[in-house]
């Protein structure tokens, strides 16, 4: 079954089959080509995963965010999403992304010092729409996608809990 | 001079620590050095941290907000008399830079490990302390404290010198602000700056200021002794710096002629000695292109001060109770190599939000000239409560090369699991080309591109690849050789954190 | 001599370390930070060892055995040559002191990390060794190489000095030894040790040697280049032994004068030119009452070779790389301060066993003045198979005082769980009276109080006995704040390691 | 319920009792009179306990091992036993404790090297008996109270797992 893992550098794809101890990967290129290596995984107590790929070492930890992988080695944290193959035709079924409406959630606890929409509004994506103060720091959360504001669920000074709906936008007309 | 004597005894005979996190330990693991007895305080959610656990001694003193807690003066020093204190080390932060705070422990006959009362004062108020900067002969950023008629402007500007910048008296946050590069250019600008404040604000009043180029924050550090001994100790340049938040500090300043730094360093002197300043303090000043203009004092032990100690072989809060105690202060040695402190921030890289969580398991860096100043523990807990900084990673080596490629390899072994760290942007910071040539400014995390390699990207896509296909395919994995627990081979860590929407 | 230049470049392109543990690490944290490349080599049992996982390359080598892995130096210059490496560093223990291995690596082009196969050679046979150290005016334990007749021996003792030892020739592990103190003595005393050698070895040779009193080891480290320039680094101070296994060491010696350091580090370089050395190598002295005497040379690095690092701020590996590449050995610094290292091996403190097990969890000690070499993780294996060290604690102070508090400030942070450890027993020297007042010998251990002072012992009755009953009664304990996790508030951490049947 | 706990330094006595938030515990000294003080845990996720001793700091890591229990405190490590009252009075029931024979057993994995008796000898208390190698080092194992060995289990150069048998002990004669 093919894996495909989709990185703010495009999207990678490959197969694996286990040979004994040792995995052999594939990978399917751009072009179409392909690629082979050995891969020999030591799963650590520590959380920590070895792969030597080829004998070269790749040193990693892995955890898992809600549908995101984090993948922590040499010092950089990726951020990835994993898919495979049924995943995917099961997407496909499911409609096209996108268009859809997006939820505005508190990222963290703390209190509402500005709210720079209004129901109606029309927003673009990118744009500061509410600001939470939380750690003596003023954080500004923005709108992802453009679309038009549909329920604004807080109002200035109110304390707000994780996770907690601020504003509801939907998708921008012409779109949806 | 003195300098230091291992026979002198304590200074004080038992500390409260009137603080939290990484510095309260900082203080602690001095004060123990020392012989001097340990008192933590702490707020209802903070029973296991380790400042509590590393105490001799620990007192309960109020709920999680720090009003209701740190910042609760009286009841911090209610505890000091209880448990005997006879000083009390405010770190940084919370009442560190409180004018009656300490004014409070003079009175209440508590050394306060600082400077007096109104030497904060002075230095906290930022009209007063220019003022005493100035006529300590500690150079300003030029410009004018009025508005000029426009027919003195050009005259008044060629005196400060070109770039000059027109700022809208009531402006703020960089609306109102117009650069002029020559005088061609002065007249129109101050006419439209005018126009634009009266608009914008209701307030057409627009000063004239020197624009500083390519700044850099560079700060000196000065330990002041009740004998009117006042000693420099180098300088620190925190110019990576994101939302005026430091996060990759370094000693020496790259570009700091010794001739320059002579001047700095005196001129921190005078000021220390025109507010009589005792302690451990820091002047800030902007760096631009061979000149240098002051900031602001802060009169307090200052976040980044191990890059100082490492250079020194210095301890500054050691130095701290030395000189509060009455000793002199200790003679300045001479400073060695190239020192560099990345902060360890819980936040988001992208967003820069706070990220908030539990931390899940950490693996520390160690080895030659790498030090690790942390309030982590396994089941640490980030709380929007407070200072979202864990920890400081602090290397040195014999030159700057050296101790960049030391911070590099430390961060790799550094792993914090169960929120997000501010780490990944130290590392795009330390491996820019402007941060490695040392050509930099403050606007350094603005412009170095802050995506992971792609030979990284790539072989995290594999290991994520690889673990979702034995996840997914259920194929029974050996055990690595000495991977010791029962646990499923590939069991992943979940996260405990919830992340904001952002990854999705 | 050069002093270093940070713009050599990296000296090898990729290295092989022969070796696993700490000092692999130590060597791949130098090779990282220098730009080289490098090579893991792992046996069965060591796959998820961290010197696998911080390389950039792994090749696993055989069985657990090391006969069957690290010592098989064949199969290590087979894989050098698979993967490119142009370098091989041995670390210590393993092939690091392995004459044939050094002409292997020579023979297949492949740089050894160290002295020539013949400098090895000569050091590696101790009695050759004694005959090149006299030779370059190395002192040594005076003393008889033949039995003299009993009219002759008055005047020898006399040449050697009082006290004198005599020594059956057959005799060993402290049998048929008698000490002399004065002439008087010394016929009787022949005759009694003759008529005993012979009934007891049948063999009645008696030798004449002078007796060490208050023997200390006192140790130089040396860095020789390819170009004549030996560098000598000062001393390490290694006495606080337990059957000869070094357990806790200092720099500097708090014995040595100056001269006598002078005198020491010029027969060091005698020695190590004698032998036309290239590389780091330490030369081992017993010292007593101002004089010193040739051990031995240790042709590798050292165990202890962070505390030289730490005082002379040099990186000893770093320094290997470079002369074993052809560049000069780096000028001496200046020494600074105190240092001191503390193995921690997994043993039993009382029984000196090893003690095997799981490492379900550590705490490692931080902040100013402290470095970890370590191997350690959590689900790290002790096994049989390797050395029982596990990591090694450096610290380093301004003076000796703060260095001995600083080394017990730190030892109260590191905590590690699943095995013993030798830690509480160094704890025990670093707070005796002989160490402290730095007048102490190789017998420190057999003479000092091991037993943890009365006030420790009470609070761990009390906290014991207080998480009995709370499992016993049950009651339902809140959660401390910021405990986070989900475990039962009061749950034990379970030993996975089988205790031996000594506690009981 | 008392609780009693056995160090090197001697016996120590507890008594606990809960009082909301806090526990006070109650010592029981030598003499018979007893001291009274506030105590309050705070276990974490880490394997660290904070006690306050009526504000007295004691941060300690606590690992049971076998029926013994190991205290990890400010770089010491002492081990005791804790035995309450039910317990104690069990053990007087079961009988007189020593006088029982002993089995001695490999602390470790290893080759025995050396066996320094024969069944039927005499041995005494503190003497060496079997010398296992492991890791490089001779570990001399030794005799905890008198007997007579009443049977050997292995022989020199034989690898022995770690808690494998080795020789069998029994009281002397005189005492059983």
């Amino acid at each position: 079954m093919k894996y495909f893992a989709h990185t703010t550098l495009g999207e990678r794809c490959f197969e694996f089959r286990r040979d004994g101890r040792r995995i052999l990967a594939v990978e399917t290129l751009e072009d179409g080509s392909s690629r082979t290596f050995e891969v020999d995984l030591s799963p650590g107590s520590d959380g920590a995963v070895s792969l030597l790929v080829d004998g070269r070492n790749i040193d990693c930890l892995i955890e898992r965010a809600g549908s995101s992988t984090v993948v922590q080695l040499l010092g950089e944290r990726v951020v990835l999403e994993v898919e495979d193959e049924r995943e995917r035709a099961a997407a496909a079924v499911a409609g096209h992304k996108g268009g859809l409406g997006q939820l505005i959630e508190a990222a963290m606890p703390g209190v509402v010092v500005d709210i720079q929409c209004a129901e109606g509004d029309t927003v673009v994506a990118g744009s500061t729409i509410v600001i939470l103060e939380a750690m003596k720091m003023q954080n500004p959360m923005h709108v992802e996608a453009d679309g038009v504001v549909s329920k604004v669920h807080v109002e200035v000074g109110q304390a707000v809990s994780a996770g907690e709906l601020l504003i509801e936008i939907d998708p921008p007309e012409e779109s949806s | 001079m003195s300098s230091q004597n291992q026979n002198e005894g304590p200074p004080f005979k038992r500390v409260l620590i009137a603080n939290r996190g990484e510095i309260a330990l900082r203080v602690m693991r001095t004060a123990r050095e020392m012989g001097i007895k340990t008192v933590a305080v702490y707020s209802d959610v903070d029973r296991h941290q380790l400042h509590v656990r590393r105490a001799d001694h620990a007192v309960c003193i109020g709920g999680a907000a720090p009003s209701e807690s740190y910042l609760r003066g009286d009841r911090i020093l209610e505890v000091a008399k209880q448990t005997g204190a006879d000083a009390i080390h405010p770190g940084y932060g919370f009442l560190s830079e409180n004018a009656n705070f300490a004014a409070d422990c003079a009175a209440a006959n508590v050394a306060f490990i600082g400077p007096s009362s109104e030497a904060i004062r002075l230095m906290g108020d930022k009209v007063e302390a220019r003022r005493v900067a100035e006529k300590a002969g500690v150079p300003l950023v030029p410009g004018l404290k009025d508005e000029v008629p426009e027919e003195e402007l050009p005259s008044a500007a060629l005196g400060i010198g070109y770039p000059v910048m027109l700022k809208a008296a009531a402006g703020g946050g960089g609306k109102g602000i117009r650069i002029v590069r020559d005088e061609s250019e002065l007249l129109p600008a101050f006419r439209m700056a005018k126009a634009e404040a009266e608009s914008a604000f209701g307030d057409g009043r627009v000063y004239l200021e020197k624009f500083v180029t390519k700044p850099r924050h560079v700060e000196i550090q000065i330990i002041a002794d009740q004998h009117g001994n006042v000693t420099a100790w180098g300088e620190r340049e925190c110019s990576v710096q994101r939302r005026h938040q430091k996060l990759v500090e370094e000693s020496p300043c790259s570009v700091l002629e010794p001739e320059l730094r002579a001047e700095m360093e005196e001129a921190s002197r005078r000021l220390a000695r025109a507010v009589g300043y005792v302690g451990a303090g820091t002047v800030e000043y902007l760096y631009s292109e061979g000149r240098f203009y002051f900031l602001e004092m802060n009169t307090r032990l200052q976040v980044e001060h191990p890059i100082t100690e490492e250079r020194f072989r210095v301890d500054l809060v050691r130095e701290m109770f030395r000189v509060c105690a009455g000793f002199e202060a200790a003679e300045c040695t001479e400073p060695q190599g190239h020192s560099i402190e990345i902060r360890v921030n819980a936040e988001d890289p992208d967003t820069w939000f706070p990220s908030l969580g539990t931390i899940a398991r950490q693996n520390v860096p160690g080895g030659p000239g790498v030090r690790l100043d942390s309030s982590l523990y396994r089941g640490f807990e980030v709380t929007p409560y407070y200072d979202s900084m864990l920890a400081k990673l602090i290397v040195h080596a014999q030159d700057r090369h050296s101790a960049i490629e030391r911070a590099i390899r430390a961060l790799q072994e550094l792993r914090i699991c169960g929120v997000t760290t501010s780490t990944g942007i130290a590392m795009r910071a330390l491996q820019s080309e402007p941060f490695r040539s040392g050509d930099y400014d403050t606007s350094i995390l603005e412009t170095i591109d802050k995506r992971p390699p792609e030979d990284v990207v790539g072989h995290a896509a594999l290991a994520a690849a690889l673990t979702k296909y034995l996840r997914t395919e259920e194929v029974p994995v050996e055990k690595g050789a000495g991977a010791g627990s029962g646990l499923p081979a590939w069991t992943l860590v979940d996260r405990a954190a919830r992340l904001g929407r952002r990854i999705r």
